[in-house]
């Protein structure tokens, strides 16, 4: 994989951000009724975002994909999203829309034995990459798709 | 309600008694247009700037109404037209040619003059809908023909000039019962927006002749 | 006086429509347009409509206190399957053509004692504002799912509407001089990148017609046929129609028997 | 008291697969009323999913999910007539809890 690309998530200082933003950060399935990442859904950047997460910004991976995402959304306000990851021990699926006013859309928690597949639709305000970011077994590993968002017709 | 109702009655014996007193037989076709002007007044509420009255049909509507489907005959057909062709306002200071990226604008706008429109905001000939024009735009209708390289193709002329104002201000004038809207004649457009979309078709400059 | 700042918004943004289809060719747009409406039939929350239509349907409600599972939507009181694939007919207890919404009002006069103003208050959904004649719509068309259009025209009556809306198809008027048929008469056409179905023809209709009502994704609403013709007028800057004048009838009765011989396939989900 | 959720679950192979669609409006915050206010953020903030008691997804949302969310996802095992439930709650402390029968 070319090397400018790839990133690798720096695991110490990961590590340590986790830790402060633990008690709002990636939750247990027990605990998600009552807990929301606030910090991490009203990060206006990538960068912000990946921290409030928890990391920095991942390393590209063949392993996570889009399944079922068109390259051109007719209407912004319902984009599919399809993603699925192959890596081992696969904790949670992200979804990240750089161009978005807040950049994180959701999080899904993949407990053992779920299918790290889950498939959803996202509003887009404008044509944007959007990021698969996968976390397994503590690292975090990302898919980029850049997704055109158009209006047909006039009116409605 | 009561006198509603009678007036709608007296509307429709009025225009067609046929119909209420001949009901053994299919009504004409005749008497079915009739009817379906009377129908459609009283299937409609007025709405923010549209009025009932946008559903009093000219005669160039009402021709073109019912012929739809049909051969035009030639003699109608250059009746519409010479009546149309009257009404063409040309610009007094004989300036036929605008801003082309004015023009381009206005090529672009889809709203204006529908009741969900802020009558105090833009009123665009949203041309994109229905023709390709500038091949940048790639989302372009194909109700009308494309007028890529229109200028271009055609030259650069006083007389292609004067006939693209006067198309554009009232197409009924050289094509009878066309789909396209009579922007001058119908007050959608000013005769300065004319001249802008008249420049984005026949300027040079215009991305439209690229 | 209205001014809907939420159509305004809508239309505004259709300026931005070239902005994105620059970087593509024509070709690869219109594939991935349509790999865009595919993923969407893995869900259509058009079934969130349909289920609380039905249990509204079953409510007993209104000054009357009935409920619509005794309405006669043509094939019987309480026969729902396959009912809108017959409408608009004629019904003699109101000696006039219905269309499924007209009907609907009607029963809600009959069984419920709902006047018929308070009936169409609310005809057309909003964010703030929950239509209950969409949430029927759903329902009782979702019960024509699969069985083919057949509008008898049998009735001297159902043979006027399909006249006059031929007629109506055709009107011109208005300030663009727009008539249905301006870009809904002829095959292949497009607005913008919008494909247009000819309706003046079996196979046009039968596409449109038999694919509403639709979970319209632009605006997060179920919209029903009478929507689709309110709306169509209005871009054609018509005053506003009346939700089941006998215009919006007649229109329906000649666009549903056009389309017959086609499996219905609604409610649908659309851009 | 929010709409029912429309639930299908049916077993695929060795896995239940489930397909959600929820009623919720999803409102961003970004947007302006008539008269120029911001209308505020209304949106599901979290989602879970139980099989016979065992949590088998959750989720946290924030108002770019579109409104009436779809969601879908697989879990291994599930047997015909076993249950699946789904519970939101959004950031008005709204909840709804629905489940579907495995098909």
């Amino acid at each position: 994989m070319d090397g400018t690309r790839r990133e690798i998530l720096k695991r110490g200082g990961g590590l340590t951000l986790l830790s402060l933003v633990g008690a709002a950060g990636w939750l247990r399935p027990e605990e998600a009724l009552a807990e929301w990442n606030k910090a991490a859904f009203e990060a206006k950047t990538l960068d912000d975002t990946f921290k409030a997460l928890g990391g920095s910004a991942p390393a590209q991976n063949k392993d996570v994909a889009f399944v079922n995402t068109p390259d051109i959304a007719e209407n912004g306000a319902v984009v599919p999203i399809g993603i699925t990851s192959s890596i081992p021990k696969t904790e949670s699926i992200a979804i990240l829309i750089e161009k978005n006013p807040n950049v994180l859309a959701a999080v899904f928690d993949i407990p053992p034995g779920t299918e790290p597949a889950i498939s959803t639709r996202v509003k887009m305000g404008q044509s944007s990459n959007v990021y698969a970011l996968v976390k397994a077994d503590g690292k975090y590993y990302a898919a980029v798709k850049e997704i055109k968002v158009t209006l047909g017709g006039c009116g409605g | 309600m009561r006198s509603t109702t009678l007036t709608w009655i007296c509307a429709i014996a009025a225009v067609a008694p046929a119909i209420l007193f001949g009901c053994a037989t299919a009504p004409t076709d005749a008497e079915t247009s009739a009817k379906a002007a009377v129908v459609m007044k009283a299937s409609f509420r007025e709405q923010g700037q549209a009025k009932l009255d946008r559903l009093d049909q000219d005669d160039t509507q009402k021709t073109c109404s019912e012929y739809s489907g049909k051969t035009l005959p030639k003699d109608v057909a250059e009746r519409i037209e010479r009546a149309n062709l009257a009404t063409i306002k040309w610009p007094s200071d004989s300036k036929l040619v605008g801003d082309w990226k004015t023009g381009e604008k206005i090529a672009q706008e889809g709203r204006g003059m529908q009741y969900s429109d802020d009558p105090r905001g833009p009123v665009g000939a949203n041309c994109y809908a229905c023709h390709q024009l500038a091949p940048e735009e790639l989302s372009y209708g194909t109700i009308g023909p494309s007028l890529y390289r229109y200028g271009k193709q055609r030259g650069y002329t006083d007389e292609m000039r004067k006939y693209v104002y006067g198309k554009i201000y009232n197409a009924e004038a050289y094509s009878a019962c066309t789909n396209m809207p009579r922007f001058g004649h119908k007050g959608i457009l000013t005769e300065k927006q004319i001249t802008d979309v008249v420049a984005l078709l026949m300027d040079p400059a215009s991305p439209v002749n690229k | 006086m209205r001014f809907d700042h939420r159509r305004a918004a809508q239309a505004a943004v259709c300026a931005l429509t070239f902005v994105a289809a620059v970087a593509f060719g024509q070709g690869s747009t219109v594939d991935e347009i349509a790999k865009y409406r595919a993923a969407l039939q893995e869900g259509n929350p058009a079934e969130l409509w349909e289920a609380r239509g039905e249990d509204l349907w079953k409510q007993k409600r209104g000054p009357r206190g009935g409920s619509l599972e005794a309405c006669d939507l043509g094939l019987g009181p309480g026969v729902i399957k396959g009912a809108y694939a017959q409408l608009p007919r004629y019904f003699a207890d109101a000696d006039r053509v219905m269309d499924l919404e007209s009907r609907i009002v009607w029963c809600m006069g009959t069984l419920q004692g709902i006047s018929e103003a308070d009936a169409k208050r609310s005809v057309f959904g909003s964010p703030d504002r929950k239509s209950d004649m969409e949430a029927y719509v759903a329902y009782v068309t979702s019960q024509s799912r699969g069985i083919k259009m057949n509008v008898a025209l049998a009735h001297p009556k159902e043979q006027d509407a399909y006249r006059l809306g031929e007629k109506i198809f055709y009107f011109r008027g208005g300030t663009h001089d727009f008539a249905c048929a301006t870009c809904h008469g002829e095959d292949g056409k497009r607005i913008r990148l919008q494909d247009l179905p000819n309706l003046a023809t079996k196979e046009g209709a039968q596409k449109a017609y038999t694919t509403w009502p639709a979970y319209r994704v632009s605006q997060g609403e179920l919209r029903t046929f009478q929507w689709r013709l309110n709306d169509c007028f209005r871009q054609q800057r018509f005053p506003e129609l009346i939700f089941g004048s006998d215009a919006s009838v007649a229109l329906t009765t000649f666009l549903a028997r056009n389309a017959n011989g086609a499996p219905f396939d609604a409610p649908a989900i659309k851009r | 008291m929010p709409d029912p959720m429309k639930i299908r679950a049916n077993v695929v192979g060795d896995s239940t697969e489930v397909k959600v669609l929820m009623s919720h409006e999803m409102e961003t915050g970004q947007r302006k009323d008539a008269q120029g206010k911001t209308i505020p953020a209304w949106h599901i903030q979290n989602v879970t999913a139980t099989w016979n008691g065992k949590t088998v997804l959750s989720a946290e949302w924030g108002p770019a999910v579109s409104k009436n969310p779809f969601l879908s996802f697989k879990f291994k095992g599930g047997a015909k007539g076993d249950k699946v439930q789904i519970t939101w709650v959004d950031n008005r402390g709204e909840k709804r809890t629905d489940e579907a029968v495995i098909a």
